[in-house]
């Protein structure tokens, strides 16, 4: 396998991610959208870590260490969010939460 | 020639579980989806020997992030079954057109310099090591995240907390 | 109240010495086998689930004199329909918990053991697969008509109905009821007859009284007459 | 894929397998049996080899149940998601059967083979909790695809409990990590070989009553039985499953306290190691099982004791006293390491007495925290 198949793997996958964040309306399914997206990124430090020249180095593994952790700290309070919304909206769609527009 | 069937397998795995999660209406079938996904994405890190990552993957996506949001959606909407409204929001076509367009930007570096020139390496790196990378060049590093964790976790907690009413008589919000 | 304390410790001292205890103490294993209790307090036939193939168990009555498991209807011998104590009221109907009972009341009067013109039940199931055994109905019954059964062989291959017991099934005679529960039917026998000698004692008393106030009054009437006639 | 290596994973998995299959039936027997002796009854006695009158103390009794439960009708509820009613128990088998690699058991005909063992790996603690933490997905997945209220309140108490008590698990793992510099379950056993054992010290006690307490809760066992109380709950998680399907999530149950508990074994008891005997292969299994045997045999005895907890009795437990004590365990157990540098019998001796002292301290003053006020209770709408 090359580079290239995880790039392309990691586009999809990042892809992917983004139509759910663009086009699906609940607020948890976002959430998911950007876990898969911030995974793709994921995918491709590894990627580049296995292909670079010198991987003892680690710099890939040690991102995608502190990502996963920055990740796991966002969907807490992401999902902590959420449900602070849903308790003042009685809804956790997004498009419900548009008092700030301008009408 | 085996990484290569395992790649296809699992890549199919993971971009599945991904479509599957993004596109269910029933919430919870997404998040069973989404764990698919990660489970597909942490064999991916297995092959490419990075099996320490993989150990954290599942640790922390399908052990805590998993069961957080298994957990959200207990806590707010009626999830089986369907319910009839609009699953997609009101612009999701210019969502799609910007996808699209992204995804075409991401696919240039790997067309630009096709065949992929270099081969991979075969280092495999101790646990040790990233022990001691994290203990001593990436220590300031660690600790902010440590620190991070922490609000987070003080926050999590403290928007998902009900509001206290003094007043017992109005109903809780 | 802390969680941990030497209270587990005690705790487990003591199942530890129920454990082995249980190895050396045979009065500590009080299912394993009736023959070896003090005999005379146990009725004849009591004794352990037959071990041997082939070998019968004598009576699938009871094992023993404190065993109930399901309810059944006593009549006072003779033909049980006719005899039977149920007059329909429906009080256990209503106050079983899980529902079992089914009643349906006869539509007209007949003729009881002690002759008083009473309804009886045309219909009287007990789902025993629905029954839980709390013993209710047998405490609200007034009439004493229905009482704990402790037959146990009850298996049945007929999933649906079988363990559906009709009236004729449950119907049994109180010489049964004194068989499988002496101390308890002779309890309950000398309850009925105390309440009926104290009730017709009371209505002799009763009569009595009505008869003196009868006397009486008839006394006052004819000095009342007396007196107009003065 | 190359055959030969298929062949030696399959040589070095498939024993472990049936040896803990076969140990799961004896042990559902030995449970039987012990709670009944311990409620002075006698327990299952009858069934033995068919068509004889051998009853050989109840031993067939595990088959026979195997038996009755593969021939029961599965019911699936109406209304129930068939898929993952399905799914659930396979779910709960697989990572218990799963986490049974990384114990360090080394087969004797395992020798020729390639090094394929996922103990060997070199972040197989890692990879234990990981897995066991996907136990949790599964018993949420059974509770909710029941369709059924007690599934779910079982379901949702199964992961709030699970989740807590992974957290004090893993801190009273780390003591052993810190101490071997190493996540690799064979280098952890090879460092306590000679019965220098790491239960042998302050922090390592505490750390292993710490690892067995949270065992006994991630493992639903009693007295943490709560999403399977079955006097509150029905059954919980499992209300709505008969059959075969049943018997997987009793077989699951199982396989995870032999994997727990073969990793207590493997951090604090010394894993094959036995106190002065030689280190042949075959005797290092033999003395593997016999220790995971003496900590499930307390852990039945334990369920034959305690009564249950409630649920904020269970949480408090876990945030407000095994988290902390284990924090403080790992910091005395940091400070005594480095204190004892240099190879000193004063020092070591000051070490231990100061290490019990703080440990004792600590573990009282949050007993007395976490006594639960009592007061008046207070009618709000009767006088």
């Amino acid at each position: 396998m090359t580079l290239h198949h995880y790039l392309i793997l990691a586009a999809v996958l990042f892809t992917i991610g983004l139509i759910g964040a663009f086009t699906r309306r609940n607020a948890i399914v976002v959430l998911f959208s950007i876990e898969i997206m911030l995974n793709a990124a994921n995918l491709n430090f590894i990627a580049f870590w296995r292909y670079s020249d010198n991987p003892e180095l680690l710099y890939g593994i040690l991102f995608t260490l502190f990502a996963i952790a920055v990740a796991a700290a966002e969907v807490a309070v992401g999902l902590a969010l959420v449900i602070a919304v849903y308790r003042h909206f009685r809804s956790i769609d997004l498009e419900v939460m548009d008092t700030l527009k301008e009408e | 020639m085996n990484g290569e069937i395992a790649f296809w397998i699992l890549s199919a795995i993971a971009v599945l579980g991904a479509l599957v999660a993004v596109r269910k209406r029933n919430l919870v079938h997404g998040v069973f989806a989404l764990l698919v996904f990660f489970a597909g994405l942490s064999g991916l890190f297995l092959l490419l020997l990075a099996e320490f990552i993989a150990a954290v993957q599942v640790l922390v996506y399908i052990g805590a992030v998993g069961i957080l949001l298994l957990f959200a959606i207990m806590l707010t909407e009626r999830v089986a079954g369907d319910d009839g409204r609009r699953m997609t929001s009101r612009g999701w076509f210019w969502g799609l057109l910007a996808a699209t367009a992204i995804f075409l930007v991401l696919l240039l570096p790997p067309i630009q310099q096709w065949p992929a020139p270099e081969a991979a390496q075969t280092v495999e790196p101790s646990v040790e090591q990233l022990g001691h990378k994290l203990m001593n060049p990436y220590v300031i590093t660690l600790e902010v995240l440590a620190l991070l964790l922490t609000a987070a976790l003080i926050g999590a907690v403290t928007a998902a907390q009900a509001v206290r009413l003094d007043k017992e008589d109005e109903p809780p919000v | 109240m802390t969680l941990l304390g030497s209270g587990i410790f005690k705790g487990m001292a003591v199942t530890f010495r129920n454990f082995v205890g249980s190895y050396f103490q045979r009065e500590r294993l009080p299912t394993n086998d009736y023959s070896w209790r003090t005999e005379g307090s146990l009725p004849q036939h009591a004794g352990d689930y037959p071990k041997e193939e082939g070998e019968q168990l004598r009576d699938t009555t009871t094992v023993t004199n404190y065993s109930r498991n399901f309810p059944m209807l006593l009549h006072d011998g003779g033909e049980p329909a006719e005899t039977i104590r149920c007059v329909a009221c429906q009080i256990c109907e209503r106050s079983c918990p899980p529902q079992c009972i089914y009643i349906e009341k006869s539509t007209e009067k007949k003729e009881d053991a002690s002759g008083k013109m009473q309804f009886y039940p045309a219909t009287f199931d007990i789902d025993v697969s629905v029954c839980m055994s709390c013993q209710i109905c047998v405490e609200v019954c007034p009439f004493d008509a229905i009482v704990m059964n402790s037959q146990f062989e009850l298996s049945t291959p007929n999933r649906f109905g079988g363990l559906l017991l009709r009236r004729g099934d449950l119907l049994k005679s109180n010489d049964y009821y004194h068989k499988i529960h002496p101390e308890e039917a002779a309890a309950r026998d000398k309850r009925i007859a105390d309440e009926k000698t104290a009730k017709e004692a009371k209505k002799k008393a009763a009569a009595e009284a009505a008869k003196k106030k009868a006397e009486a009054k008839a006394k006052a009437e004819v000095e009342a007459g007396e007196g107009r006639s003065e | 894929m190359s055959l030969e290596l298929l062949t030696d994973i399959l040589i070095a998995t498939v024993p472990l397998a049936l040896i803990f299959s076969t140990l799961f039936a004896f042990t559902t027997w030995l449970e039987r049996k012990t709670l009944a002796r311990i409620q002075n009854r006698i327990g299952p006695n009858k069934v033995g080899i068919p068509c004889t009158r051998i009853s050989l103390f109840g031993l067939g009794q595990p088959a026979a149940d195997g038996i009755k439960m593969i021939f029961k009708e599965d019911i699936v509820p109406k209304g129930a998601d068939r898929l993952f009613h399905l799914l659930a128990p396979i779910l709960a088998l697989i990572p218990a059967m799963l986490v049974l690699c990384f114990l360090p058991l080394k087969f004797p005909w395992t020798e020729s083979l390639l090094p394929v063992q996922a103990f060997l790996l070199d972040s197989a603690v890692i990879f234990f909790f990981a897995i066991t933490g996907i136990n949790t997905i599964a018993v949420f997945m059974a509770g909710w695809a029941s369709r059924n209220k007690y599934s779910l309140l079982g379901g949702m108490r199964a992961i709030a409990q699970m989740v807590s008590y992974e957290i004090p698990l893993v801190l009273s793992a780390v003591i052993v990590v810190m101490r071997v510099g190493s996540l690799n379950a064979a280098e952890i056993a090879g460092a306590q070989a000679g019965g220098n054992w790491f239960i042998f010290s302050p922090w390592g006690l505490t750390a292993f009553v710490i690892f067995f307490i949270a065992a006994l809760a991630e493992t639903n066992r009693s007295p943490f039985d709560l999403p399977e109380a079955e006097s509150e709950l029905v059954a919980g998680y499992f209300t709505e499953y008969s059959g075969f399907k049943f018997a997987l999530f009793f077989l699951a149950e199982y396989i995870s306290i032999f994997a727990i508990s073969g990793l207590a074994v493997t951090l604090f008891l010394g894993a094959g190691n036995g106190p002065g005997l030689p280190n042949l292969p075959w005797l290092s299994i033999v003395c593997f099982l016999v220790k995971v045997f003496v900590l499930i045999a307390i852990m039945i005895w334990l369920r034959g004791t305690l009564p249950r907890l409630r649920v904020d009795q269970l949480m408090g437990f876990a945030w407000k006293f095994l988290l902390p004590l284990s924090i403080v365990n790992i910091l005395v157990a940091g400070f005594a390491w480095h204190a004892q540098q240099q190879e000193n019998t004063i020092i070591t001796v000051i070490t231990w007495l100061v290490a019990i002292i703080v440990l004792y301290s600590t573990a009282k003053g949050l007993n007395q925290l976490s006594r639960a006020k009592l007061k008046m209770r207070e009618y709000k709408y009767a006088e």
